[in-house]
C-alpha cells in the first residue's frame, strides 16, 4: 500500500494569492493512499525541504508530491532533499500549480484551486506507480578528437591537452593552420597573423598530449557519450614523414606546377609541396593529381634528389582507428563565390579580386611580396574600391544572414592597403557598418580618419571598363545621389559559407546542421557549444561566422566542456531511458528504426530456459539512449518502457482526473 | 455538422450528440499532453509572464510528442475529457532530432479514424509550441476550450456510463 | 517549313518598320512562315499597367486568346516591352487561374483562355529555335571587320523568372548571334541598362542621360555601330541622339541597327532592303568597315614586379 | 481459377527433394463447399491439397507460432498473403530460407455469397510479391481505390457514424479471433489481451471494445494486407475492415501512397517519416 505525502507550497503569495491551499491541502487529505498533506510558504527553502525530509522519515513514505512551480525550476532541489532523507529521489512527482494555474488564472480562484486539486491527484496517482531509479554510470574513454587544425581547432586541442588528457587532432590539409594562416594583420589590433599563429602551430607539435594527423579525414564514428569509436582516413603522401627532414630540395627540383590554393591560386606551387613556409608539419606531400609519375609513371625527379629516400609512390590511404570519449568538431569556414554578380563583370575583369586573394597579396609571405598589384598588368593600384555584402544579406543572390567579420576586415584592408601604398585610396561600399567588439568600433574610426578612407553609404548597381580602369557605379544613400568612382582594383567582400561537406560530416557524426550547412548547436542561447548528441562540441565558423577572438572563446569552452566531461572516470547520466523486456520483444526492430540516437542494437537470446535456439530481441544501449520514448510509443506489444514515463504512469494521470 | 450549442431552458445541448444536455454553467475537461523541451515549456512561459487562459486544460508532462501512444488519447476520451490537446515541438526544432516527425504520422491517422468512429474533429487536437511561444500556447488552449465548449459533454464510451 | 505565329507590336508599322520589314525578310531566308495574329491589339504597354492592373492583364490576354485560335502554338514577338508584357501576364495568369478566368468572362468575348501559348522574342527564336548553325549556314556576305555593341535593353532578358532567357544581368546570345555573322561582338558592360524608354515622352532629359550613357560606354567599347532587338531602344538611342551629343557635347554618331538588318545584310539582301533610310544617324559610313582586318590587341606591358610572379608562374 | 494440380505437383517434388517439413495449403471442408487451411507432413495427403477461388484465408498466419516458424514450410499464397509474408520477413518474424513460397497470381477469390469479395474488387496487388515459384500469369499492380463502405460512411452525418460504430464495438465479445488470424499480430503481449486490458482499455464493454479495436487497428495502421482474415474469424461477424481500411486510406493520400508489404524493407508508415508529411491539422 503506497504511503503517499503531499506537499503544497504558498510560494509567497504566487500560489497562495489565487489558489486557496488550506482547501488543496483538504482535498489531498481526501485521498486514502496520502499519510501526510501539509502546506508551507516556501517549500524550496530550507525549513520547507527540512519539512519535507522529517515527514519521510516519519511517515515511512513510498513517495513524494511537492505542489509547487514547474518541475523545470526546482525538481533538482527536491529530488536532493528525498535522497537527503534515504529515499530514492525519483521516487519525487511535483505537481506544478503555479506556472499551471495560480499565475495564468489569476482572476477565477475557484477554478484556479479546483484546478490545482486536479494537479495534485494527477501527480500523487503517477508517484505511486513511480519506481525507484539509480544514475546510470558509464564508463569514460579519456581522449578527445578535434576535427580541423585551424585556430579553433588548435586552441581546442592545446587547452585540453594542457590538461593532460590525450587529444587526436585531424586536419585534412598537409598542415594545420586553416584561415588564419592565410591571413596578414589581424583586427582591430593589427599584430601579425602569423607571429602569434606560429607559435601555438609549433605547440601543437611539440605537445606530448597532443597526436596530431595531418592529411586525413574522419570517415566514421560509432558508439555514445564517452565511449567513441572514430575511423580516420590518412590519405596517401607518398612522403614518409618518418625519414623525411624537410629540406625541400623534392620541392625545389619538381618540374609540375600547380595553382596555389593557399594563395588563393594568384600563383603557382608545385605538384610535390609544403602549402606555406611555416607549415607544421614542415614536410611535403604529393599532390596525385597534378604528379606525372603518379599519372603517367615518368618522372620520379624528386626521388631521385631525396637524399632520405623518403619518396615513396607506392604508398596507400590508410584507415586507423582510435577509441574517444568526446568530439570538437572545428571544420571552418569557406568563402562564397561572386560569380553571380555579373553586372560587376565578376569572372570577366581580372582586376576584381576576393578579400581574401587581398588579403594575400598584402601578405608579406605572400605572392606579391606584400604590395598589392592589379592581375590584369601587375600595376600597384592607386584607387581601390571595396564592396561589402558581397552574398551576404542578400536573398535574390547570396544568403540571408549577415557574415560578421567583413565590416571588420574590410577596414582593415583599407588601413593595410594605406600602409602598403601610401598614394592610394580607398572607397568603401557598405550597407551598415557593423562594428560590435572590443575596439572595433575605434578600429573602423581610424580606418576612417587615419588613412582617410572614403565610405559610401549604398549598393554597387554596376562596374564597368573604361580604358584600363574599372568604373565603379553605385549610390551614395547619404547624398541621395548615383556616384561614379574610378578604380584600380575592387575588392568583394565575399561572404562567409559554412564548408561544402560539412552536411556529409554532420550525417556521418549523428549532428544536425542548418539549412546553410552549419552545425547546430544544442540551444541557441543556453546551451551554445554542445550539439544536440552528447559528447560532440562545436569550435568557431563551423557553427556561425565568428571572428578570431570569438572562435578562440568558444574553441575553449569546449575545453572546459570535454574535461568536464572527463572529469571522472565513469559518468553520471539521468535514468529516464528506455528498457526492453526480453520476455515481450518479438523482435520486429521497428524501434531500432526509429531511434533517432541508433541507440537500440539486436541481441540474440536462447529461444527458452536453457535452449539452444535463439531467437533476436532488441538491446538499448544505456549510454547512447536519452529518452525520448519514440520506441515505447512504436512497441506494439508493449516490450519497452521509458523509466520516469511509463504507460502505468501516464495513464494513472489520466485516470485520476 | 451543425455543432453550435443550442440554449434550451437554462441547459445546453451539443448538437453532436442530441439528448445529452449540461447545466449551463457546465465546464469541459481537456486534458493537454506538452513535450518537456518545447511546449511544456513554453506553458511555463505562459505562466511567467502571467497571460491568462481558460482554466479547463490539465496538463501532463512527457519527454517528446513521440512518446504520445494513440491510446493515450482514446483512453483520455474513455475517461474524464471532453477534449485533448497533444503539442511539441516544430518540425525540425524536435530536442530529440525527429521525434515529433513520427508522432505526427500517428497523429494525423488518429485524428482522422476517431473522426470517422463517430468522434467531432475539434475533440483532439494538436499544436506545435515553441519553448518561446508563451502567448501562442494561451491562444491555442483559448481556442480548444472554445472548440470543445461548443461540442458540448462528451457521452460516447464513457466507462461510468457502463 | 516551321510556322510562327506573330505578333508585330504597334512600332513595327510605325518607327520600326525597318525591323519588321528586314524581320520577314530574314524569316523567309530561314524558312520560317510568319502568321500574324489577326486583329492583334496594343499589348499595354507602359501606360495600361500605371492605369489599372486588370486593364494591363486584359489587354495582352485577349492577344493571348486570338493566338490560340491559330494552330501554331509559338509566337515570336518583335518589340521587347510587348514581349514582357505578354510573357509577363501569361504568368500572372496562370498563376491566378481565379482572376483569368474573371477578366477572360467580363472583357474578353474572342473565346477562352487556356494558356497555351509558348511565348518567345525574335532574337530568342533565332537563338533556341533556328539556332545559330543554321544561321551561319546562311550567311553569304560576313560582316567581318565590323565591330558592334550589343544592347539588349532592359526587357528582354528581366525579370528572370518571366523570360526563363539568358542571363539577366550580362546575356550573350545576340553577341554570339553576330559572332555568327562574321561581326565583332565589342565588351559592352551597358548592354542591359536602362535607355529611360518610359520617360521618352514625359522627361526627355532623364533619357538623355541614361541612353547618353549607354552610347558613352558603346563608343568606348570601340564598336563601328549599336545593335538592339528592340524598337524603343533604338528609337531612343538613335532618334535622341543628336540631342545627346548637343547636351552633352561628345560625338558618338554611332548608328543604331536592329540585329534583323544586319542578317538580313549577311544574308545577301542589298542595302536598300534594310531602309537605311530610316536611321537618324546615318549607316552607311559603319557599313563600309565590313571586310576590314581587326588588328589584335597588343599584349598589355606587364610591371617587373609582374612579370617576376609570371616567372613564379609559368 | 484451379491451381490445385499445380500446386500438388510442387509439394510432392518439395517432399520428394526434401526442400520441407510442412507444407500449408488448402483442402476441401468435409461438410460444405467451402475449404480450410490444411498444414500436412506427410506427403500422402497431398492429394487432398486444392486451390481454387474459394481458398480465401490468408495462410501466412500458420508461420506464426512456434513449431511452424522453426520449421522449412511450403505455403501457398496469394498476392494480399504475399504482402503479409513480406512484411513478416521485413520484421524478421519469418526467416526466409524457412519458406518455400508459392505465389498464387490470384483472379479474386469469392464471398460467401458466392460473388467476387470486396477486397478483392479493390486489390492493388493480385500477384505474389515475394515467391520461389509463381502460379499463374501476373496482371500487375492495379490503381488503388478507396474502399466503398468507407466512401459511403464519410458522407454519413457524424453522428449517424457514432451510432453505427457504437452498435459494432457493442457486439465485440472481446475473444480476440481477430488477433489469432492475422498473421501480423504476432506479439507476445497484446493490446487486447485482458490481463493488459484493465489497465489500457477497462471491462468488456463497447466502451472497452472501442479501445481495444481501435488501438489494435492502430497497431494494424500501414501493415494491414487487407486479407480480412480477422474479419473471416469474427464470430459475431464485425466489419473490422472498416477500421483498417479506415487508416490505410488515410496513409496511402497522405504518406507517399504507403502500401504495406508491397516491397521488401518497408516497415510500416509509422516507422519512417518524410518532411513533406501534412502539418496543416496542427495548430
Amino acid at each position: 500500500m503506497a504511503r503517499v505525502g503531499v506537499f503544497v507550497c504558498f510560494c509567497g503569495a504566487n500560489i497562495a494569492g489565487v489558489v486557496d491551499v488550506p482547501a488543496v491541502v483538504q482535498e489531498a487529505k481526501k485521498i486514502k493512499e496520502v499519510k501526510i498533506a501539509i502546506e508551507y510558504k516556501y517549500m524550496c527553502s530550507d525549513p520547507g525541504q527540512q519539512m519535507i525530509r522529517d515527514a519521510i522519515v516519519q511517515n515511512r513514505l513510498t513517495s513524494v508530491v511537492v505542489a509547487a512551480c514547474s518541475p523545470r525550476m526546482h525538481e533538482k532541489t527536491f529530488r536532493k532533499a528525498l535522497s537527503d532523507a534515504g529515499m530514492n529521489p525519483y521516487l519525487l512527482e511535483i505537481a506544478n500549480i503555479r506556472e499551471h494555474s495560480s499565475w495564468v488564472h489569476q482572476k477565477d480562484k475557484k477554478a484556479a484551486t479546483e484546478k490545482a486539486s486536479d494537479l495534485i491527484r494527477m501527480a500523487i496517482a503517477k508517484s505511486i506507480a513511480n519506481e525507484q531509479l539509480h544514475e546510470i554510470s558509464v564508463p569514460v574513454t579519456k581522449r578527445a578528437l578535434v576535427i580541423g587544425g585551424g585556430i579553433a581547432g588548435i586552441q581546442a586541442a592545446l587547452d585540453i591537452a594542457d590538461a593532460r588528457i590525450p587529444v587526436t587532432l585531424v586536419e585534412k590539409s598537409p598542415s594545420i593552420g586553416g584561415r588564419m594562416a592565410q591571413l596578414d594583420e589581424t583586427f582591430p589590433t593589427l599584430d601579425c597573423s602569423q607571429c602569434i599563429l606560429t607559435p601555438k602551430m609549433v605547440d601543437v607539435a611539440a605537445h606530448p598530449y597532443i597526436e596530431l594527423i595531418p592529411y586525413s579525414e574522419v570517415i566514421e564514428l560509432n558508439g555514445y557519450v564517452g565511449n567513441y569509436k572514430a575511423k580516420i582516413k590518412k590519405k596517401a603522401s607518398y612522403v614518409d614523414f618518418s625519414t623525411c627532414t624537410g629540406c625541400g630540395t623534392c620541392t625545389q627540383k619538381c618540374p609540375v606546377k600547380v595553382p596555389n590554393e593557399f594563395n588563393m591560386n594568384i600563383d603557382k606551387r608545385k605538384a610535390i609541396y609544403t602549402p606555406f613556409p611555416q607549415a607544421v608539419p614542415n614536410k611535403p606531400v604529393i599532390d596525385a593529381e597534378h604528379c606525372t609519375m603518379l599519372l603517367k609513371g615518368k618522372c620520379g625527379i624528386c626521388a631521385k634528389f631525396c637524399e632520405k629516400g623518403s619518396i615513396n609512390f607506392k604508398m596507400v590511404d590508410e584507415v586507423i582507428e582510435r577509441e574517444i570519449g568526446a568530439v570538437v568538431i572545428a571544420t571552418g569556414y569557406d568563402l562564397w563565390d561572386p560569380k553571380p554578380y555579373e553586372e560587376y563583370g565578376v569572372g570577366r575583369y581580372k582586376d576584381i579580386i576576393t578579400s581574401l586573394e587581398f588579403e594575400r597579396m598584402v601578405s608579406a609571405s605572400g605572392p606579391t611580396n606584400g604590395v598589392p598589384v592589379r592581375p590584369s598588368d601587375g600595376k600597384v593600384p592607386k584607387n581601390v574600391v571595396f564592396i561589402k555584402c558581397i552574398g551576404s544579406r542578400d536573398e535574390a543572390k547570396g544568403i540571408e544572414y549577415c557574415s560578421k567579420i567583413c565590416c571588420m576586415y574590410t577596414a582593415k584592408h583599407a588601413i593595410l592597403l594605406h600602409h602598403k601604398v601610401h598614394d592610394s585610396h580607398a572607397y568603401i561600399f557598405y550597407m551598415d557598418i557593423r562594428a560590435a567588439g572590443k575596439g572595433y568600433e575605434e578600429f573602423v574610426k581610424r580606418a576612417q580618419v587615419e588613412t582617410a578612407a572614403t565610405y559610401l553609404r549604398g549598393r554597387v548597381s554596376k562596374i564597368y571598363k573604361k580604358g584600363d580602369k574599372l568604373m565603379v557605379r553605385g549610390e551614395d544613400a547619404q547624398i541621395g545621389q548615383v556616384v561614379e568612382v574610378e578604380a584600380d582594383l575592387v575588392v568583394l567582400a565575399t561572404a562567409v559559407i559554412a564548408p561544402k561537406d560539412n552536411p556529409a560530416l554532420a550525417r556521418l557524426l549523428g549532428v544536425s546542421y542548418d539549412k546553410y550547412g552549419y552545425m547546430s548547436e544544442a540551444h541557441p542561447k543556453l546551451r551554445p557549444v554542445e550539439t544536440a548528441k552528447a559528447g560532440i562540441f562545436l569550435a568557431g565558423c563551423t557553427q556561425a561566422p565568428k571572428d578570431i577572438p570569438d572562435t578562440v572563446a568558444q574553441a575553449s569552452a569546449c575545453a572546459a566542456k570535454v574535461c568536464g566531461l572527463f572529469a571522472g572516470d565513469t559518468m553520471k547520466k539521468d535514468p529516464m531511458i528506455s528498457t526492453i523486456n526480453n520476455e515481450f520483444c518479438s523482435g520486429c526492430q521497428n524501434c531500432v528504426t526509429v531511434c533517432p540516437y541508433q541507440a537500440i542494437v539486436t541481441e540474440e537470446i536462447p529461444l527458452g530456459y536453457g535452449s539452444k535456439e535463439l531467437r533476436t530481441v532488441a538491446k538499448i544501449n544505456e549510454g547512447v539512449c536519452q529518452g525520448c520514448g519514440s520506441c515505447v510509443a512504436v512497441c506494439r506489444s508493449m516490450a519497452i518502457s521509458l523509466a520516469g514515463f511509463t504507460d502505468p504512469q501516464i495513464i494513472n494521470e489520466i485516470v485520476a482526473i | 455538422m451543425e455543432t453550435e450549442i443550442k440554449e434550451a431552458q437554462g441547459k445546453i445541448v451539443s448538437a453532436e450528440n442530441p439528448g445529452i444536455t449540461a447545466p449551463a454553467d457546465w465546464q469541459p475537461v481537456i486534458i493537454g499532453i506538452l513535450c518537456n523541451w518545447c511546449s511544456y515549456a513554453g506553458s511555463d512561459l505562459t505562466g511567467t509572464s502571467r497571460i491568462q487562459y481558460p482554466p479547463n486544460i490539465r496538463i501532463i508532462r512527457v519527454p517528446c510528442s513521440s512518446r504520445v501512444d494513440p491510446w493515450f488519447i482514446i483512453k483520455s476520451l474513455q475517461t474524464a475529457a471532453d477534449g485533448v490537446l497533444i503539442s511539441g515541438c516544430h518540425p525540425g526544432d524536435c530536442h530529440y532530432i525527429s521525434g515529433n516527425y513520427y508522432a505526427r504520422r500517428r497523429f494525423l491517422v488518429t485524428k482522422k479514424l476517431l473522426n470517422f468512429i463517430g468522434y467531432h474533429e475539434n475533440r483532439v487536437q494538436f499544436s506545435w509550441v515553441s519553448a518561446a511561444e508563451g502567448p501562442k500556447f494561451a491562444k491555442v488552449v483559448a481556442k480548444v476550450t472554445e472548440d470543445i465548449k461548443k461540442l458540448g459533454p462528451l457521452h460516447r464510451y464513457k466507462k461510468e456510463n457502463f | 517549313m516551321n510556322k510562327l505565329t506573330y505578333f508585330p507590336g504597334c512600332s513595327a508599322h510605325g518607327t520600326s518598320e525597318e525591323f519588321d520589314h528586314t524581320l520577314k525578310l530574314v524569316m523567309k531566308s530561314l524558312d520560317v512562315q510568319m502568321e500574324e495574329i489577326p486583329d492583334w491589339n496594343c499589348c499595354g504597354a507602359t501606360s495600361a499597367h500605371v492605369m489599372t492592373e486588370n486593364l494591363a492583364l486584359a489587354l495582352p490576354m485577349r492577344n493571348l486568346v486570338l493566338a490560340e485560335k491559330l494552330e501554331n502554338k509559338t509566337m515570336g514577338i518583335a518589340c521587347a516591352s510587348c514581349y514582357s508584357r505578354m510573357k509577363g501576364t501569361k504568368k500572372h495568369l496562370d498563376e491566378n487561374p481565379e482572376l483569368a478566368r474573371k477578366i477572360n468572362s467580363t472583357v474578353i468575348d474572342e473565346g477562352e483562355y487556356k494558356g497555351t501559348i509558348d511565348i518567345k522574342s525574335m532574337l530568342q527564336y533565332c537563338y533556341e529555335e533556328i539556332g545559330l548553325e543554321t544561321i551561319k549556314s546562311k550567311v553569304t556576305k560576313s560582316l567581318s571587320g565590323l565591330k558592334v555593341a550589343c544592347y539588349y535593353g532592359c526587357l528582354l532578358t528581366r525579370p528572370k523568372d518571366v523570360t526563363f532567357f539568358d542571363s539577366p544581368e550580362y546575356p550573350m546570345s545576340m553577341d554570339l548571334l553576330m559572332e555568327a555573322l562574321g561581326a565583332k561582338a565589342m565588351e559592352f558592360d551597358y548592354k542591359t541598362e536602362c535607355c529611360g524608354a518610359s520617360f521618352s515622352i514625359s522627361d526627355t532629359e532623364i533619357v538623355e542621360s541614361l541612353s547618353g550613357k549607354i552610347l558613352e560606354v558603346a563608343k568606348e567599347s570601340g564598336a563601328h555601330l549599336i545593335v538592339v532587338a528592340c524598337p524603343l531602344c533604338q528609337s531612343n538611342l538613335d532618334m535622341r541622339q543628336p540631342d545627346i551629343e548637343k547636351h552633352t557635347n561628345k560625338k558618338f554618331d554611332l548608328p543604331v541597327m536592329y540585329f534583323t538588318q544586319l542578317m538580313a545584310l549577311a544574308f545577301g539582301y542589298p542595302e536598300k532592303e534594310l531602309k537605311l533610310s530610316k536611321h537618324i544617324v546615318p549607316v552607311e559610313a559603319a557599313l563600309k568597315h565590313i571586310g576590314e582586318a581587326i588588328p589584335e590587341p597588343e599584349k598589355v606591358k606587364k610591371t617587373k614586379k609582374a612579370v617576376e610572379a609570371e616567372s613564379e608562374v609559368e | 481459377m484451379d491451381y490445385s494440380k499445380q500446386i500438388q505437383e510442387i509439394a510432392s517434388k518439395l517432399f520428394a527433394e526434401n526442400k520441407i517439413d510442412y507444407f500449408v495449403g488448402y483442402k476441401q471442408n468435409s461438410f460444405d463447399d467451402s475449404q480450410v487451411p490444411f498444414l500436412i507432413t506427410d506427403p500422402a495427403e497431398i492429394p487432398k491439397l486444392v486451390f481454387t477461388d474459394k481458398s480465401v484465408f490468408n495462410l501466412a498466419n500458420y508461420l506464426k507460432p512456434d513449431h511452424t516458424k522453426r520449421k522449412r514450410v511450403g505455403l501457398v499464397v496469394k498476392g494480399c498473403d504475399s504482402r503479409a509474408l513480406n512484411l513478416m520477413l521485413t520484421e524478421s518474424q519469418v526467416k526466409r530460407e524457412n519458406v518455400y513460397i508459392i505465389g498464387i497470381c490470384c483472379e479474386g477469390v469469392l464471398n460467401d455469397k458466392g460473388e467476387k469479395a470486396q477486397n478483392c474488387v479493390e486489390c492493388v496487388m493480385p500477384d505474389p510479391v515475394v515467391y520461389d515459384e509463381r502460379i499463374g500469369t501476373p496482371t500487375g499492380k492495379r490503381e488503388y481505390t478507396v474502399n466503398a463502405d468507407i466512401r459511403e460512411l464519410a458522407t454519413k452525418a457524424l453522428e449517424e457514424r457514432a451510432d453505427y460504430f457504437e452498435s459494432i464495438f457493442a457486439n465485440c465479445i472481446r475473444c480476440n479471433a481477430c488477433r489469432h488470424s492475422c498473421p501480423l499480430c504476432y506479439c507476445a503481449k497484446c493490446c487486447l489481451d485482458q490481463e493488459t486490458s484493465t489497465l489500457y482499455h477497462g471491462a468488456n464493454t463497447s466502451s472497452g471494445a472501442m479501445h481495444a479495436l481501435m488501438t489494435w487497428s492502430l497497431h494494424l495502421a500501414g501493415r494491414c494486407v487487407d486479407c480480412r482474415n480477422c474479419e473471416k474469424a469474427c464470430p459475431s461477424h464485425l466489419p473490422l475492415h472498416l477500421l483498417h481500411k479506415q487508416n490505410e486510406s488515410v496513409i496511402y493520400e497522405n504518406f507517399q501512397q504507403h502500401l504495406a508489404g508491397m516491397e521488401k524493407d518497408n516497415r510500416g508508415a509509422f516507422y519512417k517519416y518524410s518532411l513533406s508529411d501534412p502539418d496543416d491539422f496542427i495548430l
